[in-house]
């Protein structure tokens, strides 16, 4: 009991920490995960962690729709596949540079998003995710069908590398900082997205999306604008994707992919950008630490799964809100400033 | 003087049930409007149409001569118009600063580009809001709460703070659906005031409330509603003494 | 091509792992890597791979392994998903003590890391992808497999010589069907016999099958091609006896297995099916081989992932006995053999880098294949 | 004889400490009332009684009984009712259904008798006896949680603010018939803010401040008292 | 031919009925998407296989056995899973993840007790076939369409009109409230934990039986297709749920003969989000009013 008290405490400590030192703290763990490449030749580990940023850019673009507006949402993927599709296709068909691939991957994506967003979003609850669950699906099988265009179950090899200023960058050590490139703007927008009056907006609709409606937001704009930047950041790293592992596959985009993303961001704490990115690196890494395992790693994987939602309901970050921490820490110390300065 | 809110012929049907019928009424700039009646005779029917909740059977509702019945609820905000709900609604995983500053968000100026790049305008404009919404929560008496999560705040203050929320959204018609419901007489007798207070900066409010010493103290004038039908409006004086409406709300035994 | 256009990053790499390997490794174990499905839907092969290389390698280190090296698999396991298989595949050449690689069962995650290894400088074989578009990845890849397209063709030409007008197929419009199929339709239409109805569907998420067989059977085919794996095929087979109908069934090699009897029991009777295996044989390899798994494993007939996870693993093994463990020095040995004794007859790698092989036929009768031919 | 007794009950919400040790006694027979101001603890009380928080320390017994522990479903069954503060009605069930499972443990012929009687009390809710009890209005949905509590036949009836929401008439009804509920030899414990009514209905009455009993006294005692006029009526 | 495919589909439309109700009842009383209904779905079938196929067990022992069994696995699903989140009033989300995790569990369990290879199944429904035309009816298609409307029936009764049903129904809309009418809540969630797994259990052995086949892959694509038949059919509504079923099982058949075999599940998928644009709570789902 007591030792419970103190790891709170603790826990409490570190986080107040965090939430005063943000900047510096950013400013370090950029530098770590830059370094990171330079100090290993790894291929396995620098391809492991290049799949930690991407997922992590796609866990918060889901965390965009589940976390902040509560919408359990399956299409994650289906755009992260479109985008792939677009990038690897434009590259290859239509001769089109890398970013250019990236920028296209995410405005069809974005149009995919805008065509559903814009008659599904009236629905609510489990309608939206099977709705989207449903979408994924066809996304997927066309990917399979449309043999003509996607391969499809072939899939797509040989796709050309990312190209910058006409240098092929093959190595995983330069695709690793363009995955770290595109997660630091990201994070950026989304940060920046969630704390600004469109986020107190999202936020409100997903604790009531009538009151919210009541209190003059329009619900179905704030909620398709959002569908859609989460589709558009799904897209371009997508087409990034396609062009880091050169070889892309419908099999990779289902709805059962979508669920561990979904797992990855209720793992990690729904609404909380730094729950996001610590569940999807401890996902994306556990199973791969569990490899030895072999066949009982899914079980005990799954059994995980549980024990964890048992002793941490709410994730492990979950409805973290740094800024909110800062505000009140500060203001505590002025009132027990006023409070000193008055006793003098 | 003109009348701002005229509501004319106003009629409501659920099923076989008629909530309310052919109601008129009107609100004037300033004033406050109290409506009474009995359980269940169509008060909050009357604001869920005002509000768009509803769309009426039958009956117009304008608004400085301008129709608003069929526009969308968050239209209507738009237009001036924010209100408290019977049964509290707030937004429970949000702190109570962002209760209030969520209440400005239909007024905000900045894009989506704005928003997701952080630029100055949004930067200026969010300093604006929160320092608006730090005042309205004094004014409200809740600063001390800001960043509490609203769940943990005693039932009257979350009532406070829904009011605090209306005020947010810039409105100059306020609906106050039970403001005093759940507060004790000193918290009530403290809201008479803060509501007095609002009136004068210049809100227009129109109240539901079943606490007859709030009620005959704080409104200019009374509307009565009985089974949907108005049966009688007229200055809180000329109300308390109509034989319909002791009769049908009020109860003979008025002892105080 | 390949290799020269080799970043310095990676080509650093592979000259610094082989470097420390020869130095340091001389006297240690020789590690082959297998990864295959070990989880998932067709954790079965991948399991089968694992049992039969375990079981050989048992042997080989027992009979004084690569001159003196005793010799270790490294099994991964890549669900059958391309997306693992790109993870496994970069975990394996960041082994540096890894030499050969064997994987992986089907041909989209064997797709999506052969260029892995072939930029890494590892040799790989797969043992049963056989899309047309793998071994083309680069130099250091070979199949043990036929190409796809090559049993699409034997089955065209039984079709046609059993005397059939009007034939129709169902498919799973995965990376071998797909393959397959073409090559049968060409082949079948250029003989003169009218395809009443191809159908298609997507494995694994498909088990009824009946509204595609109504449509076969209201085409009135007299034979029906089934392509897929032997559970489809089974459930085809089913299917087709609720049905009621009555036509004559061919089937893949892959269906040559105890499995398909059972799970289609009576409704398999009458089905024709190819295999790489002939039972009877006097193969020797093949023998020896069988006698090694029925003794070490629970395997009692052995089949196709059985023996072509044989080959590929032995065809290292000897590659090493001659030439050391220099990834090129093995690839250009592996192109060289000739006539090398495999479990299904000789092997000889064409420039493909695919071995050509031969088919036996066999049908069901009371519930066991009977052999009616090559 | 006291039908209901807490001893000394702690209760806490994560960091914030609701009841900090409460003790009281309610004889059989009697209506007692709490009052206090917003987030005093009332409700917090009563829903503890009920077993529905867990509490940090404490005793409460039911004649005679240690109900410290127990399961919501058990206390219900042994004659305890709260009517909760927010009035929890079923949203998705019709008025009738609501007020049937209010009698969860009687035979249907004395629900049904039941019924009549509280229809009685509420006329309107006969009238809408087949609609959802989530689009009543507020205070048809109050007479509804108070029917319902009544539905059960409690021994001891709690009640969180009955009167919030109701119509002036209705309340002098409500209150009237709380008297006669007493008569019938049921126990009732009355959070009101409407303090005035709730002194002059009830035998004693506890004033609990930021989770203690502050003042116990008689009704009419405290009616007359200054500090507790002045602090709650205003 | 066309006759022939709506007996199709109304056989696999019934299996997927099943299992939806299954969904439907879990759903109705806790608002939960149960995960791991696919995965005791799976695991009903397999543990017929195993009785029959190695232990040689008959039929009339071995249906109620497993039934039995998967209602105890339903149980444990609920205690190992959900219990204590309920206790700490865990929002529904991690519920939902837990109950994946279990799915998980199971299913990676029967992969190594029992192999991933497909399975033959032993055929004990096989009550001939009557052909009207050119349209054959089996007896199995017969047996399984009327199961499913009976346990649908069966269902339907206990839960609208039987008091324990009363309480799911009180469960499903306010725990808290439910608990201070006396209902025990912890026994009714798990009761319905219990009914779901056992009418999972019973589609998977009729479905098993059917085609004669199991394999590791039935779990998810059928939990898939079950999820989406509910919804279809409105959740929480059982009649709705049966409904969704056949309307999923028709679309994939008819699809699959007249449009396009590859895009069968797509047609699926595309008819569940129309019919939901159309009425955005589902078939027999009841609009919710949100009075203000
Ligand atoms: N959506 C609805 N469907 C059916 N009946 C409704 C609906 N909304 C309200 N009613 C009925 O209309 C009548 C008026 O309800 P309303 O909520 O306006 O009453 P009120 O005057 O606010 O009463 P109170 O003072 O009790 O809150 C009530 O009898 C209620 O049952
Ligand atoms: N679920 C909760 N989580 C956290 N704090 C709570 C919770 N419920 C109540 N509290 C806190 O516990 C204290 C007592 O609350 P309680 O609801 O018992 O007060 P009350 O006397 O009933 O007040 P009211 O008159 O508003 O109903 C308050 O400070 C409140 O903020
Ligand atoms: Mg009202
Ligand atoms: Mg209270």
């Amino acid at each position: 009991m007591k030792s419970i008290n103190f790891l709170k405490k603790a826990w409490t400590g570190v986080i107040e920490f965090i939430a005063m030192h943000q900047i510096p703290i950013m400013i370090i763990l950029i530098i770590i995960v830059t370094a990171f490449p330079f100090l290993t030749t790894n291929k396995y580990f620098l391809r492991i962690s290049t799949l930690c940023l991407i997922n992590i850019v796609l866990g918060l673009a889901l965390n965009l729709v589940q976390g902040y507006m509560g919408q359990m949402s399956f299409a994650t993927v289906a755009f992260f596949g479109i985008g792939a599709y677009a990038g690897a296709l434009s590259v290859m068909r239509l001769g089109l540079p890398s970013l250019a691939a990236m920028v296209f991957g995410m405005v069809t994506a974005a149009g995919f998003g805008f065509l559903i967003a814009l008659p599904t979003l009236k629905l609510k609850g489990y309608y939206l995710s099977i709705v989207t669950m449903g979408f994924c699906e066809i996304i997927r099988i066309v990917e399979m069908n449309w043999q003509e265009l996607t391969r499809g179950s072939l899939g797509i090899m040989n796709i050309p590398s990312v190209t910058i200023f006409g240098n092929k960058l093959k190595s995983g050590r330069a695709n690793y900082i363009i995955a770290l490139i595109i997660l630091v703007i990201v994070t950026i927008l989304i940060k920046n997205l969630v704390n600004s009056n469109f986020g107190l907006s999202l936020k409100s609709i997903r604790d009531d999306d009538s009151a919210a409606e009541t209190m003059g937001i329009n619900i179905v704009h704030i909620k398709r604008v959002n569908f859609i930047i989460s589709a558009a950041i799904c897209g371009f790293v997508g087409a990034f994707y396609a062009q880091y592992v050169t070889f892309i596959h419908p099999s990779s985009f289902t709805s059962a992919v979508s669920q561990e993303y979904i797992v990855m961001i209720i793992f990690g704490g729904l609404g909380s950008i730094p729950g996001t990115f610590l569940g999807c690196i401890i996902l994306t890494v556990l199973p791969e630490l569990m490899r030895g395992l072999l066949q009982y790693r899914l079980l005990i994987y799954g059994a995980l799964m549980v024990i964890m939602m048992n002793f941490m309901p709410g994730g492990l970050l979950g409805n973290l809100d740094l800024k909110l921490i800062r505000k009140k820490i500060l203001d505590r110390r002025k009132k027990t400033e006023r409070k000193g300065g008055g006793g003098e | 003087m003109n009348a701002n809110l005229v509501v004319t012929g106003l009629t409501q049907k659920f099923g076989g049930l008629t909530a309310l019928n052919d109601v008129n009424m009107e609100v004037r700039f300033g004033e406050i409007v109290g409506v009474i009646g009995p359980n269940g005779a169509g008060k909050t029917t009357l604001f869920n149409i005002i509000t768009g909740v509803y769309q009426p059977t039958a009956g117009t509702i304008m608004l400085n001569e301008k129709k608003i019945n069929g526009l969308k609820k968050y239209e209507i905000t738009r237009l001036g118009f924010a209100r408290t709900f019977q049964n509290i609604r707030l937004f429970k995983q949000m702190s109570v600063l962002d209760n209030v500053m969520m209440g400005m968000c239909c007024r905000s100026k900045a894009s989506i580009f704005d928003n997701l790049f952080n630029t100055p305008k949004k930067r200026r404009e969010e300093k604006l809001q929160e320092q608006k919404a730090l005042e309205i929560l004094e004014t409200m008496g809740l600063l001390d709460y800001k960043y509490d999560s609203p769940a943990s705040l005693p039932y009257g203050e979350q009532r406070r703070l829904e009011i605090a929320r209306a005020m947010a959204t810039d409105a100059t018609i306020l609906l106050l659906d039970e403001p005093a419901a759940g507060m004790n007489e000193q918290e009530t007798a403290d809201l008479l005031i803060t509501v007095s207070k609002l009136r004068d900066s210049g809100y227009t409010i129109i109240l539901i409330e079943h606490d007859m010493k709030f009620v005959m103290n704080v409104c200019d004038r009374l509307y009565v509603l009985n089974h949907g039908e108005l049966i009688c409006a007229g200055t809180p004086g000329e109300v308390k003494t109509n034989p319909d409406v002791i009769n049908a709300y009020l109860g003979k035994e008025e002892e105080e | 091509g390949c290799g020269e256009k080799k970043e310095e990053t990676s080509s650093g790499d592979a000259g610094t792992s082989e470097g420390t390997e020869a130095a340091g490794n001389a006297e240690g174990t020789v590690k082959i890597a297998l990864y295959g499905p070990l989880t998932g839907n067709n954790a079965q092969y991948g399991l089968t791979y694992q049992a039969t290389l375990n079981a050989l390698c048992e042997k080989v280190n027992s009979e004084g392994g690569i001159n003196g090296r005793n010799v270790e698999v490294v099994v991964y396991d890549d669900k059958n998903d391309p997306k693992e298989a790109l993870n496994v595949a970069n975990l394996i050449v960041s082994d540096p003590e890894v030499v050969a690689v064997i994987g992986s069962q089907t041909s989209s995650p064997t797709l999506a890391a052969a260029p892995v290894f072939e930029e890494a400088g590892i040799p790989m074989i797969t043992p049963q992808a056989s899309h047309v578009d793998i071994t083309p990845t680069g130099d250091h890849i070979f199949s043990i497999s036929c190409l796809a397209t090559f049993e699409g063709g034997v089955i065209a030409q039984r079709m046609i010589a059993d005397g059939y007008k009007k034939v129709a197929a169902i498919y799973a419009n995965d990376d071998y069907g797909l393959n397959i199929i073409e090559r049968w339709k060409t082949d079948v239409t250029e003989a003169g016999l009218e395809i009443v109805d191809v159908e298609e569907y997507i494995s694994g998420q498909t088990s009824d099958f009946t509204p595609l067989l109504s449509k076969i059977k209201e085409a009135g085919a007299e034979a029906v091609y089934i392509v897929p794996s032997y559970a489809d095929t089974a459930m085809i087979c089913t299917q087709m006896g609720q049905l009621d109908m009555d036509i004559q069934k061919y089937a893949c090699s892959m269906c040559y297995t105890d499995a398909f009897l059972e799970a289609a029991g009576e409704a398999s009777e009458g089905t024709k099916v190819c295999n790489f295996i002939y039972p009877e044989t006097t193969d020797e390899t093949f023998i020896a081989l069988k006698k090694l798994l029925n003794e070490k494993t629970d395997m009692e007939n052995i089949d196709v992932y059985a023996t072509n996870s044989h080959d590929a693993f032995m065809l290292l093994v000897d590659a090493m006995k001659e030439v050391g463990t220099d990834g090129d020095a093995i690839v250009k040995w592996l192109s060289n053999v000739k006539d090398w004794p495999g479990a299904c007859g000789p092997i000889t790698f064409d420039e493909t880098r695919h071995p050509e092989k031969q088919l036996f036929w066999f049908q069901v009768e009371d519930g066991a294949f009977t052999y009616i031919g090559q | 004889m006291s039908i209901l007794s807490v001893k000394d009950l702690k209760v806490r919400y994560g960091g914030i400490q609701a009841l900090r040790g409460i003790s009281l006694d309610v004889n059989e027979g009697e209506i007692i009332t709490l009052i206090g101001a917003n987030g005093a603890g009332k409700s917090t009380l009563m829903n503890s009684i009920m077993g529905l928080v867990p509490k940090a320390a404490g005793k409460i017994t039911f004649k005679g009984e240690d109900i410290t522990k127990k399961e919501t479903r058990k206390i219900v069954k042994s004659g305890v009712i709260l009517a909760p503060e927010a009035r929890h009605i079923f949203p998705g069930f019709t008025v009738k259904d609501n007020l049937m499972l209010g009698g969860y443990f009687g035979s249907t012929s004395e629900n049904e008798k039941e019924l009549e009687t509280v229809f009685t009390l509420f006329p309107i809710l006969k009238e809408r006896i087949h609609q959802m009890g989530g689009t009543l209005s507020g205070g048809e949905q109050q007479m509804l949680a108070i029917g319902r509590a009544m539905m059960a036949k409690p021994k001891v009836l709690m009640l969180d603010e009955p009167s919030l929401g109701l119509a002036p008439l209705i309340i002098t009804d409500i209150f009237k018939l709380f008297g006669r509920i007493r008569e019938m030899g049921v126990t009732i414990i009355l959070v009101e803010q409407n303090a005035r009514m709730a002194l002059k209905t009830a035998d004693r009455c506890y004033v609990i401040e930021s989770g203690r009993i502050v003042t116990e006294d008689t009704a009419e005692n405290l009616l007359r008292s200054d500090t507790v006029v002045k602090a709650y009526l205003g | 031919m066309f006759l022939q495919q709506i007996v199709n589909g109304l056989t696999i439309g019934s299996t997927y009925a099943l299992v939806a109700i299954g969904y439907s009842l879990v759903f109705g009383v806790l608002r939960l998407i149960n995960f791991a209904n696919g995965a005791e779905y799976m695991l009903g079938a397999y543990f017929i296989y195993v009785l029959m196929m190695r232990f040689g067990a008959s039929a009339p022992l071995a249906v109620p056995l497993a039934v039995i069994t998967l209602g105890a696995v339903g149980y444990v699903v609920d205690f190992v899973g959900l219990r204590r989140l309920r206790k700490k009033n865990a929002p529904r989300m991690s519920a939902l993840i837990s109950t994946l995790g279990v799915g998980t569990f199971i299913e990676n369990a029967i992969q190594i007790w029992v192999g991933t290879e497909t399975k033959a199944f032993p055929n004990f429904l096989n009550f001939g076939k009557i052909t009207i035309g050119k349209t054959i009816i089996s007896g199995t298609q017969i047996f399984i369409f009327i199961t499913c409307i009976l346990l649908m029936l069966a269902v339907s009764f206990v839960v609208y009109k039987t008091k324990i049903g009363k309480s799911m129904l009180a469960v499903s809309q306010d725990q808290m409230c439910a608990k201070l009418m006396g209902i025990d809540v912890s026994l009714v969630i798990t009761l319905t934990f219990v009914a779901a797994a056992m009418l999972a259990c019973i589609s998977g052995v009729l479905v098993g039986s059917y085609y004669q086949n199991i394999d590791t892959n039935m779990s998810f694509i059928v939990g898939m297709k079950t999820f989406a038949a509910a919804v279809l059919g409105g959740v929480g509504s059982l009649p709705g749920a049966v409904l969704g079923g056949l309307i999923v099982g028709l679309a994939e058949s008819i699809g699959a003969s007249y449009i396009s075999a590859g895009y069968r599940d797509a047609i699926a998928f595309a008819i569940l989000i129309i019919v939901l644009l159309v009425k955005p709570s589902g078939i027999f789902g009841k609009n919710n009013v949100d009075k203000m």
